[in-house]
């Protein structure tokens, strides 16, 4: 028990566990402090959109929506805790018996298929060519991408989305905006089809294009200026000296070392995936969590903007630990229980 | 001159100093007893991780101790609690660093660096008086003519011509005690001799207190040879005493095991030392300090039951002018090799 | 030691860096030969050229480098002799560590911390074409005879290792493919007394054993005196003495080599008087006429300034 | 005063006729419009519920229309009904009942229409609260087709008719039981304040009904709900399934940004998202029609009434002279909007239908006049400052902060260009842009100095009219303690104590439309001289219409477009079939 209490993965998972709780109730609480509520912005929405009177909409809201203003914030939150313990996320305050569990359910998966297909392909696509960049420096290679890659990072993803619609999808006509909106084609039965899966790649191909193309700078130039200082290391001359050849140098000797101060930042990347782009995900219609995590906060739904808080919490700390297990595996130095050396 | 005539400086009564380290305690130094007198030469070696450094930045103020008591001029030094006490104790010892490239700024001329202390502690009273100092500095630590100096940046001078810069500015502040911290590693061989002898001529002049740290034996007993020389090992001191006592007739073994082992620039000498073969060659590491005298699992002259049962206190051997820390030689025991 | 047998020829070689001040003329006109067996210690300050001699022998200059002139001539155990300089990018890489290995200075970077020292090890064996078994084989015998743990230090990662015990891998790493050449590059500068001690005797013992020549690089006069045949001093991209260690170290022809000598301490004399030369070293771009050392020489002569004085054997006086 | 029972015959009210229900097969267009619906799990089929397709996060006001449909459609222009499920509909003879006659149809699954569908429908909105309920005492099927409503003391009305005439019926055959249990619970005596009824409007919001059975002639499943459009398929047993001309209406799901490109695609053939002046400029460069219709609202300048120098009535008449609405209003919207030109408190489409004659002829207009807003201030005790701002007698400018929503493109956009005019006319007001929801907020807390939000409604009644923002953020129509504009509302007024709130709350009672134009004449007479607020402009939506895939979309101008989304032209012509497929 008591090597169970000070072993490390167990000091991590409380740690974890605390940093979630921590957040959850940063947000339940700073949520509330935003001005408006749920049944406000819906009043507001009626009056405003219907002309209804505010007595009528007010009227109304209070039937339609699972949300009691007066209700104390502190007893709010202990009615929350006590459901979060029996893992129930609660309810959709805007759209009753929708729990929220069921919303993240259904649109979690795009993003992360979305996101993370994006991810995989910037961050390897990136460290391949900043390590090229890097190892072939100064040559038209090396020239023309930093050149791209400054000019990409430098432009938000939204410009970059606007863009690939408006000049590729409008003016061009190079791509058929509306067939690639939304995540999957209406009528194609999902499964694990041929069918079906090059459907949702073609689906994700907008949002997936943009988020690399706004990522995949920031991935080569850090690459490369991490590959130049790894090439400064002595033992990439001493592994030259020993004659090796130049693929297992480039790959176990620079590629590597030079990735390991990336792990970090791409933790980081990973546990923002289930976040997703919720700018990008409007524009293109796609169903991802994002999308709705702002469609929540338009309207207040303090349950379901709570329940995505709580998973994108979950999966920042989840993701830095699984980065730390990571490292360790990359970077023996780092390595978990590994025993220090005799000096 | 004789060490007991003055009263210390510095004060360091059962100093230990402690790093966390994660959950481990680090312990870098243990039990440090040492005074430096005023105008004195004490000189501290060892290997690396020995807490030599640690020791001088204890010293020289840039760093609290973990536990025992330090006594700056005979006070402790937690009573000096006035802000202008301890400003001025601040300036009256001085450390200068192994990397003179790192220590100086790269964007500011030599003047520009050599004024900065000058003004902020208001040790000249205008610019006359400031441009007088200033050549005067440079010329204390030979580097002439000053005129050329002045507005040069770092980089442009010489490795040796920056360590005396660096020098120079421990000495605007007209201190009584500068730690030279490996001060002369990086400096290439022609040119070592040359800042030591300077940095002699200056302790004499201007009545400082050198406290020199280093890993090279041979450079140790040159530059010390008037002063002390304290030995450490893992965070103690094992040996203290007179430099030519500690060089010429060595009493710890560790202290024995170092000198036997530095090669000399002198083929026939070098080529014909004796070797003293150590049990083992793997140093402990912080976390794990042997029981005992920690260097018992590598000293070829280790007795069981004794060596790895208390650390040993220092105290002067029979035969021996200096202070040792080992139990054998402490009980009269001959120093036979282990055959265990 | 030395059979008397050339192994490495080196005739006059000059090697330029081009910086944005201009080109330094890091090496010039070096000539020196390696007998089989002979350790063979260049001895300098630092910016004297040894480091780039090498670095040039072996084909790793950085790009701003360039060997201006020169030849180096290597003679394989099968006698036929290689023109290491016209060695193609290939042929290079299949020449070093076969032929010429290499141990650096500071060994903690000199390994890859991401790798076992037996990756490593196999990693240098398949570049060259030996076995994985046989490399294993090897190496544990080298790590053994460098008195390591084998079987533990070939499953380690370098951070395990202590810094005595990372140079002595990288010694044995040296010897796996039986070279007869190995370089050595300060080996023993950034490691403590006791270690450096273990570290020379274990290279002693594995010079008499294998015999392979050494070129010593090192700015430590003390260790060139304990292990070395053969001493060339440098000075400003120059070998300006070279002669048996006895002969350079006894009797020192050239200033600057006395100068070193005056200002090296000494621990088994007492108290004693040292020197240091006075002024700096030679700015290289724009290096001075006549004998380079000759502004910070005391027995300077006119001539001094104008001549370059030759490498040449004097008879003992 | 005595209303005649009103009783239109629908064929001979309707010329062109809706054909009755015939089987036969679905029309081949596709109608491609959009509109932001909610995915499911939060969208779901309960008429009753948020979500649902009664609510618009559902699908639209417009768009629903079309599924579930109410008795009437309202013209604007002629302030009559058309009937929709209505054969028949009107007042009784004392104006204590509301009688329907239900057309003959059937549902989707081929079900009658009845009366109890009606009946079924408001005793569960009675359970929700429905405003309707506040003047109805019950609702009665007289025969199979014949539903009373029967009005309590408070009851009678153009406003309650209007609540009825809009409500979609839902199917008995899908609330029946949920419905039966509302009639239980009335019968039992029980009240809004019992845990009884609570429960039953729980339970009543969490049915999930598994299909949604239609009165109009489109329908859908969830399975139609796909995540960049929903299909509402056209079903054959709805009276006007004969008459529309497409068999299935694509609604594209988005916002603004998102639908843009598909505008100029063509994928979307009529939006009713509103697009700023840029867009809406592509789109006329791409050969798309605009076609302006009102939003039913504008931005109006607010005050509060608290802060000096707004509590004279001079200087807000200064303002409003001092203000270019023309300006003002195309920076609010480009051409979707036109400066107000009555100042009447009813949106300027409405003034003639709405106000009496004599009273239009007495409002100010305001027309821009910088020397008349000049003197104004004068008279308020104003100077020009040496750098041209005005000061008062203790030489203090007028410095204050205008709040506004940083979101909401056209009010941000009226706000930045009165603020700069003000400004130029020798105001001092810094403009401050904020999430939106502060904004509202800020205003109802009466924490602003001036701001904006919208005036008049999308409701077609004088009182509805007025009701938007001197009612709606004044502290008379805000919860106990907000303050809202704080424009006293009981004051003497030419020599007499008037209530103005009770005035509006007065305006649209009755039946005799010739009193209430003059009511409603009076309470603007009163605002156009005040000035409480500022109605700086009234925005349209400048609906795209490409015509080259829809055709059938009258001429601008045409009387249909005065109505906003709510009445829309396109819902009575869709249904007529004169909107079709171009080229069909």
């Amino acid at each position: 028990m008591r090597k169970l209490i000070r072993s490390y993965t167990f000091r991590t998972v409380v740690q974890g566990l605390i940093t979630i709780w921590a957040v959850m109730t940063f947000t339940f609480f700073l949520i509330r402090l935003m001005p408006g509520n749920p049944a406000q912005i819906k009043i507001d929405e009626y009056v405003d959109r219907y002309g209804m009177s505010e007595d009528q909409a007010r009227q109304q809201v209070a039937t339609l929506f699972n949300y009691d203003p007066d209700q104390p914030v502190f007893e709010q939150y202990v009615d929350y805790l006590s459901d979060l313990v029996r893992f129930d996320l609660g309810r959709s305050l805007t759209s009753t018996e929708t729990p929220v569990a069921e919303q993240i359910l259904r649109f979690l998966p795009w993003t992360l298929f979305s996101v993370g297909l994006a991810l995989l392909v910037a961050f390897s696509l990136g460290v391949l060519v900043g390590l090229a960049m890097a190892y072939w420096r100064g040559g038209l290679l090396d020239n023309v991408m930093t050149v791209f890659a400054s000019v990409i990072y430098a432009i938000p993803d939204y410009i970059i989305a606007l863009l690939l619609i408006m000049v590729a999808g409008v003016q061009l006509k190079l791509i058929p905006v509306g067939e690639l909106y939304g995540g999957s084609t209406q009528g194609i039965e999902p499964g694990f089809t041929v069918e079906y899966i090059l459907d949702l790649l073609k689906h994700a191909f907008l949002p997936v294009f943009t988020y690399v193309l706004a990522t995949i700078g920031g991935w080569m130039l850090t690459m490369k200026s991490s590959t130049i200082s790894t090439l400064g290391e002595d033992y990439i001359t001493v592994a030259r000296a020993r004659g090796l050849p130049e693929r297992r140098l480039l790959t176990a000797y620079v590629g590597r070392n030079a990735m390991l101060p990336l792990m970090t930042r791409l933790a980081i990347s990973i546990g923002f995936v289930v976040g997703g782009s919720a700018i990008i995900e409007t524009l293109f219609l796609y169903p991802g969590l994002g999308r709705n995590l702002v469609l929540a906060i338009g309207l207040r739904d303090y349950t379901t903007m709570q329940g995505i808080f709580l998973v994108i919490a979950i999966s920042v700390v989840v993701s830095n630990i699984l980065a730390d297990l990571l490292y360790g595996w990359l970077d023996p130095r780092v390595r978990l229980g590994g025993d220090k050396g005799t000096e | 001159m004789s060490t007991a005539q003055r009263a210390p400086l510095v004060e360091l009564k059962h100093v230990d100093r402690f790093f966390r380290k994660g959950n481990a305690t680090l312990k870098v130094l243990q039990d440090i007893n040492l005074n430096v007198y005023p105008n004195e030469i004490l000189c501290l070696v060892g290997e690396s991780g020995c807490g030599k450094t640690t020791t001088g930045k204890i010293i020289a103020g840039l760093l609290n101790h973990s536990g025992g008591e330090v006594n700056v001029q005979g006070r402790p030094l937690a009573s000096y609690s006035d802000r202008r006490e301890k400003a001025h104790l601040r300036r009256t010892f001085q450390i200068v660093h192994q990397d003179p490239f790192a220590s100086l700024n790269p964007s500011h001329t030599i003047a520009k660096i050599l004024s900065f202390p000058l003004l902020r502690h208001k040790m000249v009273k205008n610019r006359t008086e400031l441009a007088a100092r200033l050549l005067e500095l440079l010329e204390l630590v030979d580097l002439t003519p000053p005129q050329d100096i002045l507005n040069k940046y770092p980089h442009q001078l010489s490795g040796g011509q920056r360590q005396r810069v660096s020098i120079a500015r421990a000495l605007t502040v007209q201190p009584k005690l500068i730690v030279a911290d490996e001060a002369v590693s990086m400096v290439d061989v022609s040119i070592r001799i040359g800042i030591l002898k300077m940095l002699l001529r200056l302790k004499e002049e201007l009545d400082i207190a050198i406290v020199f740290i280093t890993h090279d034996l041979a450079l140790a007993k040159y530059f010390a040879w008037q002063g002390r020389i304290a030995v450490m090992y893992l965070g103690r001191i094992v040996e203290i005493g007179r430099t030519p006592d500690v060089i010429g007739n060595p009493a710890h073994p560790y202290t024995r095991a170092l000198l036997a082992a530095v090669p000399e620039a002198d083929p026939d000498v070098t080529r014909a030392k004796e070797e003293m073969p150590l049990r083992s060659e793997d140093i402990p590491g912080l976390l794990n300090i042997p029981h005992g005298c920690a260097f018992h699992p590598r000293c070829p002259f280790f007795v069981p039951g004794l060596c790895d049962a208390e650390v040993p206190k220092l105290a002067v051997a029979r035969g021996f002018n200096q202070e040792a820390a080992c139990a054998p030689l402490e009980l009269g025991l001959p120093l036979t090799t282990y055959a265990g | 030691m030395a059979d008397g047998s050339v192994v490495l020829s080196v005739e006059d070689i000059s090697i330029t860096y081009t910086t944005q001040r201009g080109i330094v003329q890091a090496v010039s006109n070096v000539s020196f030969d390696l007998h089989a067996g002979e350790t063979l210690a260049l001895i300098g300050e630092s910016g004297c050229g040894k480091s780039t001699i090498v670095l040039g022998l072996i084909g790793l200059l950085p790009k701003t480098g360039k060997i201006t002139t020169g030849k180096v001539t290597y003679r394989r155990r099968d006698g036929r002799l290689i023109d290491v300089l016209g060695l193609n990018k290939e042929q290079m890489r299949q020449f070093l560590w076969n032929e010429c290995s290499m141990v650096f200075q500071g060994a903690l970077n000199s390994l890859n911390p991401v790798l076992k020292i037996s990756s490593m090890i196999y990693d240098t064996a398949r570049a060259h074409g030996m076995r994985a078994d046989e490399a294993k084989k090897r190496a544990l015998s080298l790590f053994e005879k460098v008195r390591l743990d084998p079987l533990r230090v070939f499953n380690s990662y370098p951070h395990e290792l202590s810094g005595g015990m990372r140079q002595r891998v990288l010694l044995a790493t040296a010897l796996l493919l039986r070279p007869q050449v190995v370089i050595m590059d300060e080996p023993t500068t950034a490691v403590d007394i006791l270690t450096q001690r273990s570290i020379i005797k274990v290279l002693k013992q594995l010079r008499e054993e294998l015999n392979f020549s050494v070129i010593f690089i090192s700015h430590d006069l003390a260790v060139a005196a304990e292990i070395a045949d053969t001493v060339a001093t440098m000075y400003a991209g120059e070998i300006i003495e070279k002669g048996p260690v006895s002969e350079v170290f006894y009797r020192p022809r050239h200033a600057y080599t006395l100068g070193l000598l005056e200002a090296a301490p000494r621990l088994s004399t007492g108290a004693e008087e040292l020197m240091s030369i006075p002024g700096s070293p030679p700015d290289l771009i724009d290096p001075p006429k006549g004998c380079k050392f000759h502004m910070r020489c005391r027995f300077v002569t006119d001539e001094c300034k104008t001549t370059k004085p030759p490498l040449q054997a004097s008879s003992p006086t | 005063m005595k209303r005649i029972l009103l009783i239109v015959a629908l064929f001979a009210l309707v010329a062109v006729g809706f054909a009755p229900a015939a089987a036969q097969d679905a029309p081949d267009g596709i109608f491609p419009g959009t509109w932001p619906y909610s995915l499911p799990p939060t969208h779901h089929l309960n008429l009753f519920a948020a979500g649902g397709p009664h609510d618009s996060t559902g699908i639209g006001n417009f768009y629903r229309q079309l599924v579930v449909m109410p008795f009437g459609f309202y013209r604007w222009d002629s302030a009559t009904y058309e009937g929709l499920l209505a054969e028949s509909w009107g007042f009784n003879e004392d104006n204590t009942k509301y009688v329907v006659t239900i057309k003959e149809g059937t549902w989707s699954d081929g079900t009658p229409l009845t009366a109890n569908d009606a009946v079924v429908t408001y005793a569960i909105g009675r359970i929700l609260n429905w405003a309707d309920w506040n003047y109805l005492s019950d609702v009665v099927a007289v025969d199979d087709r014949t539903v009373e409503f029967i009005f309590n003391e408070t009851g009678a009305g153009y406003t309650a008719e209007r609540l009825i005439m809009k409500t979609r019926i839902a199917p008995a055959a899908t609330y029946q039981a949920l419905a039966d249990e509302a009639t239980a619970l009335i019968a039992a005596g029980k009240t809004s304040d019992d845990q009884e009824w609570t429960d039953l409007a729980t339970k009543i919001a969490e049915f999930r009904p598994d299909v949604l059975l239609a009165s109009g002639p489109y329908t859908y499943s969830l399975e139609d709900i796909g995540d960049s459009y929903m299909t509402l398929h056209w079903q054959p047993n709805s009276i006007y399934s004969g008459s529309v001309q497409f068999g299935e209406i694509r609604l594209w799901q988005g916002e603004t940004e998102s639908t843009t490109p598909l505008v100029l695609n063509g994928d979307i053939a009529w939006a009713t998202n509103v697009y700023p002046p840029a867009t809406q400029q592509a789109f006329v460069d791409a050969g798309i029609r605009l076609v302006n219709v009102p939003l039913g609202y504008g931005a109006a300048l607010l005050m509060q009434h608290d802060t000096y120098p707004f509590n004279i009535k001079e200087v807000r008449q200064a303002m409003a002279y001092a203000i270019d609405r023309d300006e003002n209003a195309f920076f609010t919207n480009g051409f979707g909007a036109t400066g107000t030109e009555y100042m009447a408190g009813v949106l300027d489409t409405m003034v003639s239908t709405l106000l009496d004659a004599d009273s239009i002829a007495k409002l100010n207009h305001y027309d821009f006049d910088v020397d008349r807003a000049a003197e104004l201030m004068e008279t308020a005790g104003f100077t020009r400052d040496a750098d041209g701002k005005w000061v008062d007698a203790e030489g203090k400018r007028i410095s204050v902060e205008y709040k506004a929503p940083a979101e909401f493109a056209d009010f941000l956009g009226a706000s930045t260009n009165a603020v700069e005019q003000l400004n130029e006319f020798g105001f001092d007001i810094t403009l401050r842009a904020i999430p939106w929801q502060q904004t509202a907020e800020d205003i109802r807390q009466g924490n602003f100095q001036l701001s904006v939000w919208s005036w008049a409604g999308g409701n077609p009644l004088a009182s509805r009219q007025f009701f938007g923002p001197i009612q709606r953020f004044n502290y008379v129509g805000l919860s106990d303690g907000q303050k809202g504009m704080n424009f006293p509302m009981e004051f003497e007024y030419n020599g007499e104590m008037i209530n103005l709130d009770a005035l509006i709350n007065d305006v649209s009672s009755g039946f005799d439309r010739d009193a209430q134009a003059q009511r409603a004449g009076r309470v603007a007479l009163i605002l156009n001289d005040l000035m409480p607020f500022i109605p700086l402009n009234i925005i349209s939506a400048a609906q795209p219409f490409n015509e080259s895939i829809l055709t059938g979309a009258p001429a601008d101008g045409d009387p249909l477009y005065a109505a906003p989304l709510d009445d829309a032209w396109m819902l009575k012509l869709l249904l007529e079939g004169v909107v079709r497929p171009a080229g069909s």
